[in-house]
């Protein structure tokens, strides 16, 4: 094990804590959004720690990829529901109006 | 070469392309891809009814190295069931929506979430479960709010972020497996986790995580509290498939990690947590169940409930040992999963034909409905004795043998849950009925509308008859699997 | 010896970086501050992972996670902000 | 009055909230550091080279140098082609939810000007990034990201569509991706190699046209994701009520029928 593995996977695990409790108290949206988006950075930094290997020998590849494809996955997501709470707002807005 | 394997999942795939590139042919493109889905799912399951488990290496690699896909018994059952379900839908989608923007909406990414279904149900690896988790929960929630309405997308959008914080956390306990164990295969890791004892604190934690993460997506109590609005308020055959199908992947995975990855590590302590939630579950749902004003509400707390029983069966396959009782236990769990989705879905469609015909779902003004609607009344009346256990109904066979498990294990307690549970059922579902058939002065108007109400009825049919009376080839199914991985023996 | 202490050092001024500015973006409660902490937080994460040898996921996380994933929250943000100013003009009539 | 009230009941929800919050955090406190503790435990497990040392052994025969290239399309490519499902039922379920929204002001003369280089430069990169990703880090994803980059900053700069052609055409654009990469696999299961199971002999080639249908894919979603909502037809809607449409930013609300005092 190396202490870089250890210090850098550590920071991923804190901000997963830290995003789960901005979500669970932060009301708006985005704020929510920002939050998953700074639990699932925190998942995948775990995943870039681990895959680090010293100077010398060279990274572990697989859990690159499965960041990468998490990344994808993420943004994916966000786009979905930032237009659900886009969706949504206008039509409260049109409530409001009624 | 083809394999059925793969074609379950690449069909519905291709399908979805198919749709989304050409939107003008959705209808007769959507509904052959479900015809050959289907298919599929049938070819699927007589090959496992042949050959036993089927494992697949896709790539050509290594198997660390390489994503597994696998089918035995318990993962075929649920394909057949889901398959046969997703057929059912998807006729009943033909007649349902009328919008263009909705039609052309509803095929490709209900052609997605039945690829992400299928591949669920299939795989066997976890980082690729992950993926397939989060298609599931991303496709579920954009067809729950193609209503448009406020609350069908303010229930939608917090379904949608429940089920990513769920992914995430399922995410984080395979970092730590993979982590500890250097693998993400399920097999693989199986016998990794048995093989290291030592490392009980880390199998713990990444259990833990994935289970609540799964039991979010699983609506256990109290993390159902998403369920009810977002499958109240989605178009009826986007309701039927969230809750007989897409509720019930998220409790196979639990399912599955508990039995196959994890079971060295699960003791009666952490069976019971599950369990007791499951046991309230049970209670809480049918009683909101029988107090919703709605048609569909009720339907949704009934899902609750319904999923409330399948977490039962955890202390007592914990506290059986291996053996026919055990295999018992097994296929009675299958048994009430499988009757619940097809039971579920028929409610639902049906509570569609009823919520079109009138134009609201409200329970105390159903009067008439069992005139007008002769056919899908029949169906709500078969698919409500299915989720109460009535007998030739699969779900009483699969509670007789839970509540024979559970005194065999001395855990007397649960039949208490169960007898209560099953009569509060019968009370909601009897209210219905005695509103629908309610001797109110109607136009005596029959409507009949076959690309709705056969779907309807044959799914609730199914639940009722099907499985009570014939549900043998389920234990074979089942046995076969275990007699593939362990003495290799056929029929 | 020395060598070593630096990489320290400098890991350790990564990573606090790193976690204020995630701290930072989960705690502004204003709608574009937090969007442009974000997108400090993601750039900042793929510098991380450039020092941990993984210079594909870094160009990813740069691109996809901070740029598109920034752009969509800007534009929600910005979208917040109006409806907002829209409302409070409307109670005031 | 009411305002006073309302910002009474404001002020005592949000002590509440702060105790909560507080609750909260010190719970997330104690499980992030049981989740240290386990990770620190996990890292000493000795699960050392994990995948590795094998994913660098069998790289030779997977037609591309960079691992990373490798894993996401040779050993783990059903992983990716799932994946590039999930950016696709993203895409639809925004389209589902309607029209995009026009809301944008056209532009100053700068980003108009810069357009006209940056988009160009990003399109190039994004095809270098494609090519080079075989062997050096760069692929689809990356370059597909900066193509949809470049989407956006067309649409940053006025064009309601972002670039992007006419809805038919993006619909064969987005399913590309995994159209091919389906395709690809399913006819090397017809012919006897097995879903996504490469011969060594072709894979590169068959890797790199499933990345270029994939970057397009990327890309075009990418870019649609930030439209927000189905392009707007030709026919549908007509030029002319674009641009009328696109003059009238903030105060189109106010235009609706309210009851003006």
């Amino acid at each position: 094990m190396l202490t870089a593995q250890f210090l850098y996977g550590g920071a991923g695990l804190v901000l997963f804590a830290l995003g789960l409790w901005s979500f669970l108290v932060h009301e708006p949206l985005l704020r929510k959004i920002i939050a998953l988006n700074i639990t699932g950075a925190g998942v995948f930094h775990v995943l870039i720690a681990i895959a680090y290997r010293g100077d010398v020998a060279p990274p572990d590849p697989v859990p690159h990829a499965l960041v990468l494809t998490g990344i994808v996955v993420a943004v994916s997501a966000t786009a979905l529901a930032l237009m659900l709470g886009a969706r949504l707002q206008d039509a409260e807005e049109e409530d409001r109006r009624r | 070469m083809t394999d059925p394997l793969v074609l379950c999942i690449a069909l519905p795939l291709v399908g979805a392309m198919l749709v989304t590139a050409l939107p003008r042919w959705s209808v007769r493109l959507g509904i052959v891809s479900a015809l050959a889905t289907a298919g599929a799912a049938v070819a699927l399951t007589a090959a496992v009814w042949q050959q036993g488990t089927l494992h697949l290496i896709l790539g050509g690699w290594d198997a660390q190295l390489a994503i597994a896909l696998r089918a035995d018994g318990l993962a075929t059952a649920l394909v057949l069931m889901a398959n046969l379900v997703g057929l059912g839908i998807s006729v009943y989608a033909t007649g349902y929506f009328h919008d263009r923007l909705r039609v052309r909406s509803f095929w490709p990414l209900w052609l997605l979430l039945w690829a992400a279904l299928n591949g669920l149900f299939l795989a066997g690896d976890l980082f690729n479960l992950y993926v397939m988790l989060e298609l599931l929960g991303i496709a579920a929630a954009a067809l729950g709010a193609l209503t448009g309405n406020r609350d069908a997308v303010a229930a939608n959008l917090r379904y949608l972020l429940v089920g990513l914080l769920g992914s995430i956390s399922y995410l984080l306990g395979v970092a730590l497996l993979y982590t500890a164990h250097g693998t993400l295969d399920l097999g693989l890791l199986a016998q990794r986790i048995a093989a290291a004892p030592e490392l009980f604190a880390v199998n713990a934690a990444a259990m833990a995580l994935m289970v609540a993460g799964l039991a979010l997506k699983a609506a256990l109590f109290p993390l159902h509290f998403w369920l009810p609005p977002a499958h109240a308020n989605a178009p009826a055959p986007v309701s039927a498939a969230l809750s007989a199908l897409v509720v019930k992947a998220a409790f196979y995975l639990i399912l599955r990690l508990w039995l196959d990855l994890f079971w060295p590590i699960t003791g009666m302590a952490a069976a019971m947590l599950p369990a007791l939630l499951g046991a309230v579950a049970v209670l809480w749902g049918s009683w909101r169940a029988l107090r919703a004003e709605r048609l569909k509400l009720l339907a949704a707390y009934s899902t609750v409930a319904q999923i409330g029983y399948l977490f039962l069966f955890l202390p007592l396959l914990t506290a059986t040992p291996p053996g026919p009782a055990r295999d018992d236990l097994l296929a009675a769990l299958l048994l009430m999963a499988v009757t619940h989705g097809f039971a579920k879905a028929g409610f639902f469609l049906a509570a569609g034909l009823v919520q079109t015909n009138a134009g609201h779902d409200r329970i105390d003004d159903l009067g008439g409905t069992a005139q007008r609607l002769p056919a899908t009344t029949f169906a709500i009346a078969l698919s409500g004795s299915a989720l109460i256990g009535l007998p030739p109904s699969g779900s009483f066979i699969g509670k007789w043998l839970l509540m024979q498990g559970a005194i065999a294990t001395g855990q007397w307690w649960w039949v208490i849950v169960v007898t209560t549970g099953s009569l509060l059922a019968s009370a909601y579902v009897f209210r219905v009925l005695s509103r629908a058939f309610g001797l109110e002065p109607t136009p005596l108007k029959f409507i009949t509308d076959a690309r709705a109400e056969v779907p309807a009825l044959t799914l609730a049919l199914i639940s009722v008859a099907v499985l009570g009376l014939a549900s043998g080839p389920l234990w074979t199914l089942l046995g076969l699997s275990a007699a593939g991985s362990g003495t290799g023996g056929g029929v | 010896m020395s060598q070593l202490t630096l990489l320290i050092v400098f890991d350790g001024v990564l990573l606090v970086t790193l976690l204020a500015l995630g701290f930072a973006a989960v705690l502004s409660p204003e709608p574009r501050r937090a969007v442009m902490l974000f997108i400090a937080f993601g750039l900042w994460l793929s510098l991380v992972w450039a020092r941990l040898k993984a210079p594909d996921v870094a160009l990813a996380e740069a691109a996809i996670g901070a740029g598109l994933g920034g752009a969509l929250m800007l534009a929600a943000a910005r979208r917040a902000a109006r409806s907002s100013a829209r409302t409070d003009g409307g109670d005031e009539t | 009055m009411t305002s006073m009230t309302r910002a009474r009941r404001a002020a005592r929800s949000a002590e509440r909230n702060r105790d909560l919050s507080l609750l909260v955090a010190v719970l997330l406190a104690l499980l992030g550091a049981a989740l240290t503790v386990v990770y620190f435990m996990a890292l000493q497990a000795g699960a050392a080279p994990r995948l590795a040392d094998l994913a660098y052994e069998r790289l030779p025969g997977t037609g591309v140098q960079n691992p990373v290239t490798a894993v996401l399309l040779n050993y783990r490519a059903y992983d990716t082609l799932m994946e590039l499902a999930v950016l696709l039922a993203a895409l639809l379920g925004i389209w589902s939810l309607g029209p995009a929204a026009p809301g944008f002001q056209r532009s100053g003369a700068v980003l108009a000007g810069m357009v006209s280089w940056v988009v160009p430069l990003l399109i190039v990169t994004g095809g270098y990034l494609l090519w080079v990703g075989g062997y050096a880090p760069g692929g689809a994803f990356q370059a597909g990201a900066l193509l949809g980059a470049a989407g956006v900053i067309v649409r940053l700069a006025g064009d309601p569509r972002a670039g992007l052609p006419g809805e038919a055409a993006q619909r064969w654009l987005l399913v590309a991706g995994v159209l091919v990469f389906t395709l690809v696999g399913l006819g090397l299961m017809v012919f006897g190699a097995g879903f996504l199971t490469y011969p060594p002999k072709i894979a590169k080639w068959l890797i790199l046209a499933i990345e270029m249908a994939a970057t397009v894919a990327i890309g075009v979603a990418l870019a649609a994701a930030y439209v927000g909502g189905r392009p707007p037809g030709p026919q549908a809607r007509p030029t002319a009520e674009d641009e009328d449409a696109l003059s009238a930013t903030e105060p189109a609300a106010e235009n609706t029928p309210a009851p003006s005092p």
